[in-house]
C-alpha cells in the first residue's frame, strides 16, 4: 500500500480512492493470488530491451526487473552461492565421466512456461546451443554477449522430457557450470517462442530481442512475475509486474510490484522514500545518504557489501612501475585500513580490508593473504625505492633516473566514492614520497580507440571495480596474461607471472568449491608479491524500505534487492 | 540560466542628458566620473562592491597564509567530517579530511575565473557582432542578426551540456570560455541596437568628415558611448554565468575532483543539509552572496548611469 | 500585416533551417552511438561493428546524413503533435517522434504552469514594485528578486522539497505535495480520469513552483522597468494632470503599454525553460523532454538529441513569431517596419 | 555658369579661377518596395544643382527645411554619395573617389554641424575632439599636437584650460566654438557651414557669426554657409544661392538678391524677415505661401514652384500658367540681371 497514513480526512479524498483501489483489485487479471501494490525506485537507466544476452538488454535495470520473471535453475543467495531453484530443477550436478564433464539436470516435472507449455529438456538445449558461438559461420549469432563455458560444451542429450545431459570437451571441464543456468544473463530461452527453425532467422530474433514496449512474449517466461505490454509504459518509464497465473510454485504475496524509474540524484531518492512516495529504493551509497536515510522514522535502511570490489590496476609497461619495487612501495605507503575507514566504513561498521583479488571478503574461502599491506608502513616503502636508486627530490618526490615518482590515476568521472578514495591515497602516498594525480575520465571503459581507455593500455594506474561472481573462475580474465586465443582479455596491467597461470588454469578446471577455493588463494598469495594491482574493498550497496514492507533482504549480488520479490508482502 | 531575459532589462544609456550641461563653472567631471560619482554615493552599490571585492580578494590572497590546503586533505581521523571549529578547521571538513574553508576559497577562485573569462569572451564577441551588424548594417546586419535567432534557438544549457560530454576534463579557464562563446547573443543585439541609434548622430558624421577610418570611429566614438549597455550586461552576465556553473556542474559537466569550484561544492553539499549542514549552508550562502554582490553592482550601475534616476544632486 | 506575417514565417522556417544544419553537424560530430558496443567485455568483432555502424549511418558522411534526416523530416503518419515530424529512431529502435511527442506532454505540464505562474507573479510584483518605485516594497521585491536569480535550480527545489515534506507531516499530515515523479506510478492501472487528473495535478505543484520562481524573477525585474518607463512616458503625466486618479491611470493607461516588452522576453526564454526543465525534471525525477534528453547523452544517441534540440528550436522560434505577431497587434507603431 | 561670377559685384570679388565648381550635383534616395525590396522611386532631395564659389568667399545657401541644402553639403563632401554630376575641388573632381581617396581632401574641405549637442562625442574631452582631424591625418602629435590645440582653442575664443572638459560642460554657442575649432585643425581652405548658429539663441548667434568672419578674414578661408534664415545669411554672406525642392532657384549677390529678388519664393522669403523699424514692419506688404512643401518624392511638373508660387495663382493668365507646368524654368541670367530659375521673373521690392 502506498501512502495511506490514516489521519487524512479532508485533502485526501483521492488518496483514499487510491488506496481503496489499490487494497481491493488484487491485480489485473491475474489470478488474484496477491494483496496491494509496492513501489520500486529503479536508480538507473530505463532500459531498451528486455532480453538480457544481448546487449541492448544487459543491464542493471533489466537484471532487477528481470530477476523474478526468466529464472533459471539457480538462484545466487545474498552470501554470494549458487543454489539450486527447486521450482525449477528437481536435481543439477555435475561429476566426471571418463575425464569428461558431465551436468545432468533433472527439471521439475511441474515447470510450465507462461502460456502453460512445459518447460522441457529441449528448452535448456536451445539455450546452450543458441549461445555457443557468435561466429555465424558456425551457426553463431554474433549479437549474442557472451559464449563463454556454453562453448565448452561438446554435446548435449535429452534423456527425456524432463533431464538433460551437457557432456564437455575432453580436459576442458568449466568450473563454473551453474553459472550457465543462473537466472538474469544466464536465462532459460524459451524454444518454441525464441527459436525460429533455422539459425540465420534465429540469430535475427536475437538480436532485434525483446524491445521493451513490447514486453516479454507470452510463453517465454517462467517465473512468478510476468511482464506483460500493457503493465508498459516506455514514456513514464513504468513497469508493473503482475503474477503469473501459470506459475507452479509460491505465487507473489503482491498484486503488483511496479518499477518506476527514478534517477541516481540521491536527494530525490531520498525525499521519495521520506514522503512515502516509493517503498523501495537502492541508490548508490554515499556518506550523506547513508546518514540522511538511516534517520528517517518508518524506513529500514540496510548497507552490504556485494560482488563488486574497489582496486588499483598498474601498467606494467609503464617505466616506473615495471619495477615490482615501486608498485610494492605504493601498496606500503598505502594505509588501508584508514582508507576503509574513511569511505565505506562510513557506512557500516562491518566494512573490512579487502585482502585477497579472487575471494572477497563475504565470500566463503576468504583468506588474508595480503596481512602486511594492510596498514601504512614508510620506512619500507622508502627502502624499496631507494634499493633501486631512488633519490629524494627538492618538492619530496622521489625520482628514479631522473623521473619523478609522479602518477596519473585515471578512474570514472561523478563517482564522489572514488574521488575521496584517490585523494585519501593520494595524501597517504604522498608521506614516502610519491605523488599520485586524479584523471576522471568517461573515456575509461571505451575501446583502444580512446587513448585515455583501459583497453588503449596507455595510462599509469586506475581506479575502478570488478564483478566477482560466485564462481571464484570467472575472475581469471583479469590475471592471466594475454594470449592470441584471448586469455586475460582484461589483464589491463599486462602483468604475467606463470605460478599465477599455473593455479588460474586450475581455478578455471576445479570440479570441486574446495579446489576452486585453494587454487584461488594461492594464485592471489602469488600475485601479492608481484603486486601487479592492489584490492581496495567491497563496494557496498545500501537498501532502504518503508516499514510496511516485509519480506524484503538484500542481496548485493547482481541478483539484486527483487531476488525474493515474490515473497514480498505488506503488513 | 536566462541570460537572453536578463539582458534585455538593460536600459538603454547611450544618450546623454542635454539637461545636464550648461554647468560651466561646475567643477570638471566627464559623463562617467557623474556616473561613477552616483554609484558611490548608493549605498547599496558601495556595500556590494566592497562584499565582491573583499570576497575575492581575500579568497586569492589568504590561501598563502592557511595552514590547509585545498588539494591534501587532513588525514586524521578526527578530521573526517569535522564540524565547524573541531580539529583545527575554521568551517569544518568534508568526508575525506578537506578542509572547507580552503575548498571554499579555492571554488571562489576558479569561480572568479570562469566569471572573468565567460564575461571577457562574451563582450568581445557580442560587441563585435553587434558593432559589425549595428554598424555596417545592410547584408552584414541581416545575416548576423538571423546567425543570433539561430544560436537562441538552441537551449544555451543543451549547448553546454553537449560541449561538456566531449571535453570532459574542461578546467575553469575553459569552461568560462565556452560559456562565453554561448552566451553572446543578447549582448550583441543590444550592441547593435546602440549601433543603429549612434551611427546616425551628428558627431559620427562628424568623424566621417573629418576623414575617420570604419575602426577609429568603432573603437574610439561608437564603443564609448555605448559602453553604460556594456558595463551592465557584464556584470549581470558574470553573476549569471556563475549560476549556469551550478547548472552544469550539477548535471556532470564542468570542474571535477581533484579541483572545486563553487558549483562542485553545493552540488555535493546538498545532500547534506540534515547530516553535515556546515557543507550544505557555507557554499550556498557563499553563492548566493557572490552573485547577489555581482548583480547588486550591476543595477548600481544601471542607476548611476541612468538620467533618469537622478537622485544625486550635481 | 499578412505580408509581415509571411515575411516572419518565412525567416522563421529559413532560421530553422540553419539551425538543423548546426546542431546536426555539432551532434553529429560529437557523439558515438557505438559507444554501448565499445564497451562490451569481451570485445566485439569489425564485421559486427562494421554493421552496427551501418544501421546507425555512421558510415555516410555528416553531408548526407544530414540530407536523408532532412528529407525525411516531414511525416504525416508520425504521432507527434500537430505536424508529422519524423526524427528517425533511436539506437532502442524507438521512434524517436513518437517518444518527444509524450514527452512533450509531460514536460509541457510543468511548462505552462511556471509560465502561468511566472507571469502572474512578473505582472503582479512588477507592477507594483514600478508603481511605487523606491518605496519599501521595490526595494523588497528587488532583493526578493536578486536572490530568486542567485539560486541555483538544483538547490532550491531541494530546499523546497524539503519544506514541502515537512508541510506534509506536520500540517497536512498526508502527502498532499507529490516530491517525486509527475504521477504515481502504475495509477493508470487502477485510477479513474478523476483520480488521475487529482494526482497528476499534486505532482505539478512543486516542479512548478520551482521552475516558475526562478523563471519570474528576471521577468519581474522586466516588468518593473517597463512599468517605470511607462509611468514616466508623457502621456502617462497627461493623463495625470487631467485629474485622473493615479490607480486609474496606471490600471487603463500604464498597464497595457507596460505589458507589451513582457510578451518578448516571455519568447525569448522559452528556450531556457527548455533548458531549465531538464535540470527540474531530474530533480522531480519526471520523464518528460529533460529526461529523454539525459537519457540520449549517455546513450550518445545522434538522432535522439537532434530531435530533442529540434523540437525546442521549433518552440523557441514559434514563440519569437508568436511575440512578433502579437507585438505588432498590440503596438501599432511596429507594425509599418 | 562662369558668367554669372562675373557679372557680382561685392565685397569680396571672385578672382580667378573657382575654389568649388558644382555642376548639376543631384542626391537621389532610392524608395523601396516592403516585400521584394525593388526599387520603386526616388526622393529627390537635391535635383542638379550647379554653382560656383571662389577663394575667400562666402556663398550662402538657404531655403525652407526639408529642400535638400544639408543634403547638398554632404553630397558635396561626399558623405552621402552624389548621384549624379559633379564636384570639382581645386579642379580635383570629388565625387566617385573611394574613402581612403577622399581622406586628403578632408584636409582641405571641413564641416560644421548644425547642432553642438549632437555633433561632438559627448565622451571625449575637447582636447581629444579638437585634435582628432590631427590625428587621424598624422599631422602632430605629443607636445605639438598640444600646442596646436591649445593656439586653435584661443583662435576660435575659448579658454585654453578648459581643453580636459567634456563637452557637456559648455554653453551652446561654446560648443559650436569647439566644433569650429575642430573643423580649421587642418587648415582647410574651406568650410561648409550647416546652419551653423540656427540651434543657438540668438543673443549668442552673432558672436559665432562675427568669428566666422573675422576667421574667413584672418585665414583666407571660403565658406559655404547653409541657412533657413536669411537675416543671418544676409549678413555674412557675399553671394547667396536660395533653394527649393533639391533646385536652385535664384542665385545672386547679397545686395542684389536683397534689392533687387526676382524669384517669387525669394521674395516670399525675404518678406518674412522682420524689421528693426516698427512702423515699416507694420506697413511692410508680406507674401505668405499657401500649403506644405510638396513631397520631393513626386515633385510638381513644370516648375516646383508653382503649386504655392502667388504669382501663379493671382497674377498669371492661364495661358502663362500652362507654361509653368508644362516648361521647367532653367536657372539662368534673365533681364533681372542674375540667375533666376522663373518663366515669369520679375523684380519686386519686398523689404
Amino acid at each position: 500500500m502506498r501512502v495511506h497514513r490514516g489521519k487524512a480526512l479532508a485533502v485526501g479524498v483521492a488518496i483514499l480512492a487510491l488506496g481503496a483501489a489499490a487494497c481491493s483489485s488484487g491485480g489485473s487479471g491475474s489470478g488474484g493470488s496477491g494483496k496491494g501494490q509496492l513501489i520500486w525506485g529503479e536508480p538507473t537507466a530505463f532500459p531498451g530491451n528486455l532480453f538480457p544476452i544481448i546487449a541492448a538488454g544487459n543491464s542493471t535495470a533489466i537484471g532487477n526487473l528481470d530477476v523474478r520473471v526468466n529464472v533459471g535453475a539457480f538462484r545466487v543467495t545474498p552470501n554470494i552461492a549458487y543454489q539450486p531453484d527447486p521450482d525449477q530443477v528437481t536435481s543439477a550436478t555435475s561429476s566426471l565421466v571418463n575425464g569428461q564433464q558431465v551436468v545432468d539436470i533433472k527439471i521439475n516435472p511441474k515447470a510450465v512456461w507462461d502460456d502453460g507449455k512445459p518447460i522441457t529438456a529441449a528448452d535448456y538445449q536451445f539455450t546452450a546451443s543458441a549461445q555457443k558461438s557468435q561466429d555465424p559461420a558456425k551457426g553463431g549469432c554474433p549479437d549474442i554477449l557472451g559464449t563463454v563455458g556454453f562453448d565448452q560444451i561438446e554435446k548435449s542429450q535429452a534423456v527425456s522430457d524432463k533431464e538433460v545431459k551437457f557432456t564437455f570437451i575432453k580436459g576442458k571441464p568449466f568450473a563454473d557450470w551453474k553459472g550457465l543456468f543462473s537466472g538474469g544473463t544466464a536465462l532459460i530461452l524459451s524454444k518454441h517462442i525464441i527459436d525460429q527453425g533455422d539459425p540465420v532467422k534465429t540469430c535475427a530474433y536475437l538480436k532485434k530481442g525483446w524491445p521493451v514496449a513490447g514486453g516479454v512474449p507470452v510463453g517465454a517466461s517462467n517465473g512468478p512475475w510476468l511482464l506483460q505490454a500493457k503493465n508498459i509504459d516506455v514514456a513514464k518509464k513504468i513497469v508493473t509486474l503482475v503474477p503469473n497465473p501459470k506459475y507452479w510454485g509460491a505465487k507473489p504475496k503482491l498484486a503488483r510490484l511496479v518499477y518506476a524509474s527514478i534517477g541516481s540524484t540521491s536527494d530525490t531518492n531520498v525525499k521519495a522514500l521520506k514522503n512515502q512516495e516509493v517503498n523501495i529504493i537502492y541508490p548508490q551509497p554515499q556518506l550523506d545518504l547513508v546518514a540522511n536515510l538511516k534517520q528517517l522514522s518508518g524506513v529500514t535502511t540496510s548497507v552490504s557489501f556485494g560482488v563488486q570490489f574497489e582496486h588499483l590496476d598498474f601498467n606494467t609497461k609503464d617505466p616506473l612501475l615495471a619495477h615490482p619495487e615501486v608498485r610494492k612501495a605504493i601498496a606500503l605507503a598505502m594505509d588501508r585500513k584508514a582508507l576503509v575507514d574513511a569511505t565505506v566504513g562510513k557506512f557500516s561498521d562491518k566494512a573490512q580490508v579487502l585482502n585477497n583479488r579472487l575471494v572477497l571478503n563475504t565470500q566463503t574461502g576468504y583468506v588474508d593473504n595480503g596481512a602486511g599491506y594492510t596498514t601504512q608502513n614508510i620506512a619500507k616503502a622508502k627502502s624499496l625505492i631507494e634499493s633501486i636508486g631512488g633519490k629524494m627530490g627538492p618538492d619530496g618526490i622521489y625520482t628514479i633516473g631522473g623521473k619523478p615518482l609522479t602518477f596519473k590515476v585515471i578512474t570514472t568521472q561523478q563517482n564522489p566514492l572514488r574521488d575521496q578514495t584517490i585523494a585519501t591515497i593520494a595524501a597517504q602516498v604522498k608521506q614516502a614520497g610519491i605523488k599520485l594525480t586524479e584523471f576522471a575520465d568517461p573515456d575509461i571503459f571505451e575501446d583502444k580507440s580512446h587513448p585515455n581507455s583501459l583497453e588503449a593500455e596507455g595510462f599509469q594506474i586506475a581506479l575502478f571495480a570488478w564483478v566477482g561472481s560466485p564462481s571464484l573462475s570467472s575472475n581469471n580474465s583479469i590475471y592471466l596474461p594475454h594470449t592470441p586465443t584471448g586469455g586475460g582479455g582484461q589483464n589491463y596491467t599486462q602483468g604475467a607471472d606463470p605460478i599465477v597461470n599455473d593455479q588460474l588454469n586450475k581455478l578455471a578446471t576445479a570440479l570441486t568449491t574446495q579446489a576452486e577455493i585453494d587454487a584461488a588463494n594461492a594464485a592471489d598469495k602469488q600475485l601479492w608479491q608481484d603486486m601487479f594491482t592492489i584490492p581496495l574493498y567491497q563496494k557496498p550497496t545500501l537498501l532502504s524500505y518503508t516499514n510496511n514492507v516485509s519480506g524484503l533482504a538484500d542481496n548485493p549480488t547482481l541478483a539484486g534487492p527483487l531476488w525474493n520479490s515474490d515473497g514480498f508482502s505488506l503488513k | 540560466m536566462a541570460i537572453s531575459s536578463e539582458v534585455e532589462l538593460v536600459t538603454p544609456v547611450g544618450n546623454q542628458s542635454p539637461e545636464l550641461d550648461e554647468g560651466f563653472g561646475s567643477a570638471s567631471r566627464s559623463q562617467g566620473r557623474l556616473a561613477l560619482s552616483r554609484f558611490l554615493r548608493s549605498p547599496m552599490s558601495m556595500i556590494s562592491t566592497i562584499v565582491f571585492v573583499g570576497i575575492v580578494g581575500f579568497c586569492f590572497i589568504y590561501p598563502y597564509f592557511y595552514k590547509w590546503n585545498f588539494a591534501t586533505p587532513d588525514l586524521r581521523k578526527v578530521a573526517q567530517s569535522a564540524h565547524p571549529g573541531q580539529a583545527g578547521h575554521i568551517l569544518g571538513t568534508d568526508e575525506t579530511g578537506f578542509d572547507l574553508f580552503a575548498r571554499l576559497m579555492r571554488g571562489t577562485q576558479r569561480d572568479f575565473v570562469i566569471m572573468v573569462a565567460s564575461t571577457f569572451v562574451t563582450l568581445v564577441i557580442g560587441i563585435a557582432i553587434g558593432a559589425i551588424a549595428g554598424y555596417f548594417g545592410s547584408i552584414a546586419d541581416n545575416l548576423l542578426m538571423r546567425f543570433v535567432d539561430v544560436m537562441l534557438s538552441v537551449p544555451v544549457l543543451v549547448i553546454l551540456i553537449i560541449y561538456g560530454n566531449r571535453h570532459p576534463n574542461m578546467g575553469a579557464l575553459q569552461l568560462g570560455v565556452v560559456l562565453g562563446v554561448f552566451g553572446w547573443m543578447g549582448l550583441s543585439r543590444l550592441v547593435r541596437a546602440q549601433f543603429l541609434g549612434l551611427k546616425e548622430r551628428e558627431f559620427v558624421e562628424a568623424a566621417h568628415a573629418m576623414g575617420a577610418s570604419n575602426s577609429r570611429i568603432i573603437f574610439r566614438h561608437l564603443i564609448p558611448n555605448s559602453m553604460g549597455t556594456i558595463l551592465v550586461f557584464g556584470t549581470i552576465f558574470a553573476a549569471i554565468s556563475i549560476v549556469l556553473e551550478t547548472s552544469l556542474t550539477f548535471l556532470g559537466v564542468g570542474v571535477h575532483q581533484p579541483d572545486t569550484s563553487l558549483g562542485l561544492l553545493i552540488t555535493t553539499g546538498v545532500n547534506a543539509a540534515d547530516t553535515r549542514p556546515w557543507l550544505f549552508y557555507y557554499p550556498g550562502i557563499l553563492i548566493v552572496i557572490i552573485v547577489l554582490a555581482v548583480n547588486l553592482i550591476g543595477e548600481g550601475i544601471r542607476n548611476a548611469l541612468d538620467p533618469r534616476h537622478n537622485r544625486v544632486r550635481d | 500585416m499578412l505580408i509581415f506575417t509571411i515575411r516572419r514565417l518565412i525567416g522563421s522556417v529559413l532560421v530553422l533551417i540553419v539551425t538543423s544544419v548546426l546542431v546536426f553537424w555539432y551532434v553529429a560530430s560529437s557523439y558515438d552511438p557505438l559507444k554501448p558496443f565499445r564497451q562490451s567485455n569481451p570485445p566485439r568483432s569489425a564485421a559486427f561493428m562494421a554493421h552496427q555502424a551501418h544501421v546507425y549511418h555512421l558510415d555516410q558522411s555528416v553531408p548526407v546524413r544530414y540530407w536523408n534526416w532532412l528529407t525525411h523530416l516531414i511525416d504525416p503518419s508520425s504521432s507527434f503533435p500537430f505536424i508529422g515530424f519524423n526524427f528517425g529512431v533511436d539506437t532502442q529502435g524507438q521512434a524517436i517522434a513518437g517518444q518527444l511527442g509524450q514527452r512533450l506532454e509531460v514536460t509541457s505540464r510543468m511548462i505552462i504552469g511556471a509560465v502561468i505562474l511566472a507571469v502572474v507573479l512578473a505582472i503582479v510584483l512588477g507592477v507594483l514594485a514600478g508603481v511605487r518605485r523606491d518605496k519599501p516594497v521595490d526595494i523588497g521585491v528587488t532583493i526578493l528578486t536578486f536572490i530568486l536569480i542567485a539560486l541555483p535550480t538544483f538547490w532550491f527545489a531541494a530546499v523546497l522539497k524539503q519544506f514541502a515534506i515537512n508541510l506534509n507531516q506536520d500540517v497536512f499530515h498526508d502527502q498532499f505535495f507529490q516530491t517525486t515523479f509527475e504521477e504515481s506510478p502504475g495509477i493508470e492501472s487502477y485510477g479513474t480520469s478523476g483520480q488521475i487528473f487529482t494526482d497528476q495535478f499534486k505532482h505539478l505543484i512543486l516542479p512548478t513552483l520551482s521552475l516558475g520562481l526562478l523563471t519570474t524573477a528576471s521577468w519581474i525585474r522586466y516588468q518593473r522597468a517597463s512599468t517605470i518607463e511607462v509611468l514616466d512616458a508623457d502621456f502617462m503625466r497627461l493623463a495625470r494632470a487631467k485629474g485622473v486618479r493615479n490607480r486609474t491611470v496606471v490600471r487603463r493607461h500604464g498597464l497595457r503599454n507596460a505589458l507589451i516588452p513582457l510578451v518578448t522576453v516571455m519568447a525569448i526564454d522559452i528556450g531556457a525553460l527548455f533548458g531549465g526543465a531538464i535540470i527540474t525534471e531530474q530533480v522531480y525525477a519526471w520523464h518528460g523532454m529533460g529526461d529523454f534528453l539525459s537519457l540520449a547523452f549517455n546513450r550518445e544517441d545522434t538522432y535522439a538529441v537532434i530531435g530533442w534540440v529540434m523540437v525546442a528550436a521549433i518552440f523557441v522560434v514559434l514563440f519569437n513569431l508568436f511575440a512578433d505577431l502579437l507585438y505588432a497587434v498590440l503596438d501599432p507603431r511596429i507594425r509599418l517596419s | 555658369m562662369s558668367s554669372v561670377a562675373m557679372t557680382k559685384p561685392g565685397p569680396v570679388i571672385p578672382q580667378g579661377e573657382p575654389i568649388l565648381r558644382i555642376t548639376g550635383l543631384e542626391k537621389y534616395f532610392p524608395i523601396r518596395s516592403r516585400i521584394l525590396k525593388r526599387v520603386v522611386g526616388n526622393v529627390k532631395a537635391v535635383d542638379g544643382i550647379t554653382f560656383d564659389v571662389y577663394p575667400g568667399e562666402i556663398l550662402g545657401l538657404v531655403g525652407e527645411s526639408g529642400c535638400g541644402k544639408s543634403t547638398s553639403g554632404r553630397a558635396i563632401l561626399n558623405l552621402q554619395p552624389a548621384t549624379k554630376g559633379s564636384v570639382l575641388f581645386e579642379g580635383r573632381e570629388l565625387t566617385g573617389l573611394s574613402r581612403t581617396r577622399m581622406r586628403p581632401v578632408r584636409r582641405e574641405i571641413q564641416l560644421v554641424f548644425q547642432d553642438p549637442y549632437a555633433s561632438l562625442d559627448p565622451r571625449m574631452q575637447v582636447q581629444r575632439i579638437i585634435a582628432e582631424p590631427l590625428v587621424i591625418h598624422k599631422v602632430a602629435s605629443g607636445q605639438q599636437l598640444h600646442e596646436r590645440v591649445q593656439e586653435l582653442m584661443q583662435l576660435v575664443g575659448l579658454n585654453p584650460e578648459h581643453s580636459s572638459r567634456y563637452p557637456h560642460e559648455f554653453s551652446g554657442g561654446q560648443r559650436q566654438r569647439i566644433g569650429i575649432a575642430r573643423a580649421l585643425a587642418l587648415n582647410p581652405k574651406m568650410l561648409i557651414l550647416d546652419e551653423p548658429v540656427s540651434a543657438l539663441d540668438v543673443s549668442i548667434q552673432a558672436g559665432v557669426i562675427n568669428l566666422l568672419d573675422d576667421l574667413r578674414e584672418r585665414l583666407g578661408l571660403s565658406y559655404i554657409f547653409i541657412a533657413h534664415d536669411l537675416s543671418v545669411v544676409r549678413h555674412i554672406s557675399d553671394r547667396i544661392a536660395v533653394m527649393y525642392l533639391g533646385k536652385i532657384v535664384e542665385l545672386a549677390t547679397t545686395e542684389d538678391l536683397f534689392a533687387k529678388p526676382a524669384h517669387p519664393y525669394t521674395q516670399a522669403l525675404l518678406s518674412a524677415i522682420p524689421l528693426p523699424d516698427p512702423r515699416r514692419e507694420r506697413t511692410r506688404k508680406r507674401i505668405l505661401l499657401e500649403g506644405d512643401l510638396p513631397s520631393p518624392a513626386n515633385p510638381p511638373s513644370g516648375c516646383r514652384f508653382r503649386t504655392r508660387c502667388p504669382k501663379f495663382a493671382n497674377v498669371l493668365s492661364e495661358d502663362e500658367q500652362q507654361r509653368c507646368i508644362d516648361e521647367e524654368p532653367p536657372n539662368e541670367i534673365r533681364d533681372v540681371g542674375h540667375p533666376v530659375a522663373c518663366h515669369y521673373a520679375a523684380i519686386e521690392k519686398v523689404l
